[in-house]
């Protein structure tokens, strides 16, 4: 497992595409929202918490269609499935890669990419925080999706259509605490719902994208 | 350890393609597979592989003891040769040896990113994996593709001395001849007839 | 004896080699002179207090951003017109150099901001555009870095900056539509005197003078540089072609 | 070229991928935003018209990276280059195609996604009509960014940094032409610029996109 | 119209490969190129194809007369045979004759999605779109890879009657002999001499 997950992070690091792509994506939406909606920075800084959820979302899914699809295009992946290591741990390997790549430069990033829509400054740990419980959640979501879709090609529409609806759980509950951290309200609640989310996927998930790349690579 | 097939039928995109199969190989024996194009080599050989269910027969083989090789060899473009195959040696939890790099002739390209290679030198890098793993059962489909002479008799002899005669098997399709004193299986006597119900899923509904 | 002899490499390294020293030294005392003098020398103004000391970093900096894509166009025209490999390279040195320049412009205006307009960053038009021009930079690079073979890699950035230099001056217009901005206009115009007394205006020239040479230090330095790489990999392929 | 414009749209249909993924891209999009700003429909109708051309915005550029790269990828860019069709006809067929299956779907169905985003009544046929002027430049300009990077495997990224600035001149003028609309102000002045940026890169940037090609190809 | 090679230098990833190559190949002949895995085959036709700039020397070939083929063959997996080749014919402005699928025996598959074909069925595929743009040089690299030997024997009688017959020219790279009538080139004999200075970007930098 270990070789697998360093080979995915150096393939990240070697094509440029891993800790950039998700980052630069979400730069761009974030400098986008305001030239589509005008520069109000009471406005901004009311959407602000959810703009960068929803940023962080996008970054995450669309990196996901990268998670089986190289392997499946060059013939590594039955390779690798013919490898004592079970498919299991081969999922699980690769959402930790992608959540390396890309949930922790995204939660790192968000803090200062606040500033441009004006965050106000409570708002920055509650960001950080809900975004670095949240996205490991994402993630491995996300890896039972690309898992489900392997041998489609060009699958990644309907990638994203089977993921956004199991996204929208931690998307509610992350953005929730985040705003209402921001205000100072009470947050325990969707915070807890969110950690909840975030373990219960990291739990049981894996055996589901297992279980379905053994189905897809018949 | 023996490969042994019995009453084996297969079928690619639902259509049926080979049927009522049989052979056996033993330790130290490669077979080769013939037949024109589209006579169901390569679907034969991934169902060996496990890739693909059979759809009728049986297939002995212990588990996690056999490896495919294809055109498509998993070659990642942006890590140099070596860094390609240390990867597979690693994820088969095998100790890595530079002889293999002797074996495939890959010394002198050891550092080139793998995206450079030639056609010749990449499917050497693919054949190379083979050596490095360690599996005892090799399932090749048209090993020799894009090699010059010398590179196939070269890959020949690593067949011959350091797979087969460790008691290694190896199940071979190709079209050229590789110089193996090996039997042949000619596909084309076990094709399935397309229009006979199938024993696939079809099946149940006709 | 045309100005394109400066195009060879060996001959490029030659002359600039002594003048980098000079150019390093001359911003260094430029800027030491023209800093200490705004910085310790000069009466707070009334508006900004002390903060307006700022303007020593932050102008010069912001002028050297715009300067540095301006040279990276006209370095990317010789080499799609002439194709000297040395105003490849040295369009290839100026962006980074430049998109430094943008950063600081960018680091200091916020800073600037926080006590000026009570706010790190506002959507104000020349705000936004060193944003936009910030973003073109990053491309510029990341495209040079993407590109294995150096020649293609030259084309291709060439071709960027030429239609990315259209593109930055449409959305400078664009973004002055967009919003009416906090943001000071310009001091260094004909009427300069009528917006900042001499007080200020001659550290400032100063300072101009020191980043300007600063940034021609460091652009043929790293010219000189990426000169050398290249003409390393070219020795390595040489060796390797022997040895086989 | 109509023969490559032709093929190209059957591919699009073919994989399902064409007009679908920018669609449902869209609508993703669009579906998120409440979840993560809130519900509150007065922000909501504020912001609707520029979320709606920054989805669109991104729906285009995340369909850009399959302009050329598959055709690269399978070797028939090459055989292409070799046909009698010069490279700025196959550019500019490109970009007509990668329109017809974004740009115009996107048009057609900003106006029944704006129901989501609470949108004024009054801001439909504003939506619809810069929309409609502005896309086409956004196809345009985006071919242009696919061709730079064709050569780059896993380009996505790149692709996305090189074409967002590009891309900022239109999204203001049509996103704040679309506010004004909506708004009963003077519009005339954004949509004549969008039209004029529309018209610029049409003329312009295919040749442009074919000289890029041709150095790609090299 | 006679294809006339002077003084050529190729170089792959700013590496010489081959130097001072010269050849003449006249109407209704071919010329086979020969060399060990990476001698520069691929780069030579590339370079000859238009796809690459030469180092060095001159290349007489009126525009828009050669075809290049290699591996990758432009095939898009969901269009079926005939609305690939269509698509060719179209792209070329030739007009469509149902002949080619005769040619290249692929009239049992014509409706079948390219990308259910077995690798002998779709190289064959790749072949037929020669047949299909009528251009008078075609550069083939290894056009016979994964074709069985009756692929192989009616590849080579098209190219002999249906091509060469009418006047074209052929120059091919392959590992595997075609038996065509025809010289070989063996490209081991231009290998780029190391000591010399190149002449490519480097040259500047030296
Ligand atoms: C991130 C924020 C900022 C950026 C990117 C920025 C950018 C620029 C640029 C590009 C120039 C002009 C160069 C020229 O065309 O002459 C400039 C000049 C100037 N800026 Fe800023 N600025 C920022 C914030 C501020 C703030 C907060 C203040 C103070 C209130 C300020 C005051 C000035 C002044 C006084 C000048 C000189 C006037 C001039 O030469 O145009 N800037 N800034
Ligand atoms: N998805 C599919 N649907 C229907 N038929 C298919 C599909 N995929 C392959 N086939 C057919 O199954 C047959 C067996 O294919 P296979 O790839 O096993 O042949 P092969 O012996 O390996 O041929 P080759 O020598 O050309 O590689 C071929 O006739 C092929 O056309
Ligand atoms: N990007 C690159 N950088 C450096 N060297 C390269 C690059 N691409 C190819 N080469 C080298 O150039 C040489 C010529 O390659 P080419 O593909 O032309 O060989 P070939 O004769 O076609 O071989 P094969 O029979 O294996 O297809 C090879 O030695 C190869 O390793
Ligand atoms: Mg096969
Ligand atoms: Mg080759």
């Amino acid at each position: 497992m270990k070789a697998l997950l360093l080979r995915d992070l150096r393939l990240a690091i070697r094509a440029g595409g891993g800790f950039g792509l998700s980052l630069a994506f979400f730069l761009i939406v974030v400098v986008l929202v305001p030239f589509g909606v005008g520069p109000e920075s009471d406005i901004l800084s009311r959407i602000g918490p959810g703009i960068l959820w929803v940023a962080a979302l996008l970054a995450t899914l669309l990196s996901l269609d990268r998670q089986f699809a190289l392997d499946h295009e060059d013939g590594a992946l039955p390779l690798i499935a013919t490898s004592p290591l079970p498919l299991e741990a081969v999922a699980l390997a690769k959402a930790l890669a992608h959540w390396l790549t890309t949930g922790l430069p995204l939660t790192l990033a968000a803090a200062p990419l606040g500033v441009l829509l004006n965050l106000d400054p409570a708002a920055y740990p509650w960001i950080v925080l809900t975004l670095g419980l949240g996205t490991p959640a994402l993630s491995v979501i996300g890896t039972f999706g690309a898992a489900l879709t392997v041998g489609i090609r060009r699958g990644g529409l309907l990638l994203s259509l089977l993921v956004l609806p199991l996204y929208v759980p931690t998307l509610i509950f992350g953005a929730e605490a985040a705003r209402r951290g921001a205000q100072g309200l009470e947050v325990a609640t969707p915070l807890l719902m969110l950690a909840g989310i975030t373990a219960g996927s990291l739990a049981l998930l894996p055996f589901a994208a297992g279980g379905v790349l053994r189905i897809n690579l018949r | 350890m023996t490969l042994r097939v019995q009453g084996l039928a297969v079928a690619r995109g639902g259509v049926p393609v080979l049927t009522d199969l049989g052979f056996t190989v033993d330790p130290g024996h490669a077979l080769v597979l013939r037949g024109p194009n589209g006579a169901g080599k390569t679907t034969l050989l991934r169902v060996l592989a496990g890739l693909a269910p059979p759809l009728a027969g049986r297939i002995d083989l212990p588990p996690e003891s056999a490896a495919y090789a294809s055109h498509a060899d998993g070659i990642k473009a942006t890590l140099s040769v070596t860094e390609n195959l240390r990867f597979w040696a690693a994820l088969y939890g095998r100790p890595w040896a530079d002889q293999v790099l002797d074996d495939f002739d890959l010394r002198t390209l050891k550092d080139r990113p793998a995206g450079t290679l030639s056609a010749g030198q990449s499917r050497r890098l693919g054949l190379a994996r083979l050596g490095v793993i360690g599996r005892q059962v090799l399932l090749l489909d048209e090993p020799t593709v894009s090699l010059d002479a010398a590179s196939v008799a070269r890959f020949a002899a690593w067949l011959r001395e350091r797979h087969l005669g460790r008691g290694g098997i190896a199940v071979i399709a190709t079209h050229v001849p590789l110089g193996l004193d090996a039997p042949e299986l000619d596909l084309a006597w076990f094709r399935a007839d397309p229009a006979a119900v199938s024993h696939g899923t079809d099946a149940a509904f006709l | 004896m045309s100005i394109w002899e400066y195009a060879n490499p060996k001959k490029f390294i030659a002359t600039t080699t002594p003048v980098i020293p000079w150019a390093f030294g001359g911003a260094m005392l430029c800027l030491l002179v023209g800093l200490v003098w705004g910085f310790f020398l000069t009466p707070q103004a009334d508006r900004f207090g002390s903060t307006v000391k700022i303007i020593y970093v932050h102008v010069p900096s912001a002028m050297m951003a715009i300067n540095a894509w301006a040279m990276m166009l006209v370095a990317s025209l010789i080499w799609l017109i002439r194709r000297h490999h040395v105003s490849a390279l040295a369009a290839k040195a100026a962006a980074p150099v430049g998109m430094t320049m943008t950063l600081i412009a960018l680091f200091t205006g916020a800073v600037w901001g926080q006590p000026m307009w009570g706010t790190w960053w506002a959507w104000d038009p020349r705000l936004t555009s060193f944003l936009i021009l910030f973003l073109f930079y990053l491309g510029y690079i990341a495209l040079w870095e993407a590109i294995p073979d150096p020649d293609q890699a030259a084309d291709l950035t060439s071709v960027l900056c030429l239609v990315g230099s259209v593109f930055a001056i449409l959305s400078r217009y664009a973004v002055l539509f967009w919003n009416q901005g906090l943001h000071q206009g310009a001091t260094l115009s004909l009427d300069a005197k009528e917006n900042i007394s001499d007080v200020y205006w001659f550290p400032l020239l100063v300072c101009l003078a020191g980043f300007i040479l600063l940034f021609v230090a460091l652009v043929l330095m790293r010219t000189g540089t990426e000169i050398r790489v290249r003409r390393l990999r070219a020795l390595e392929r040489q060796a390797q072609r022997a040895l086989a």
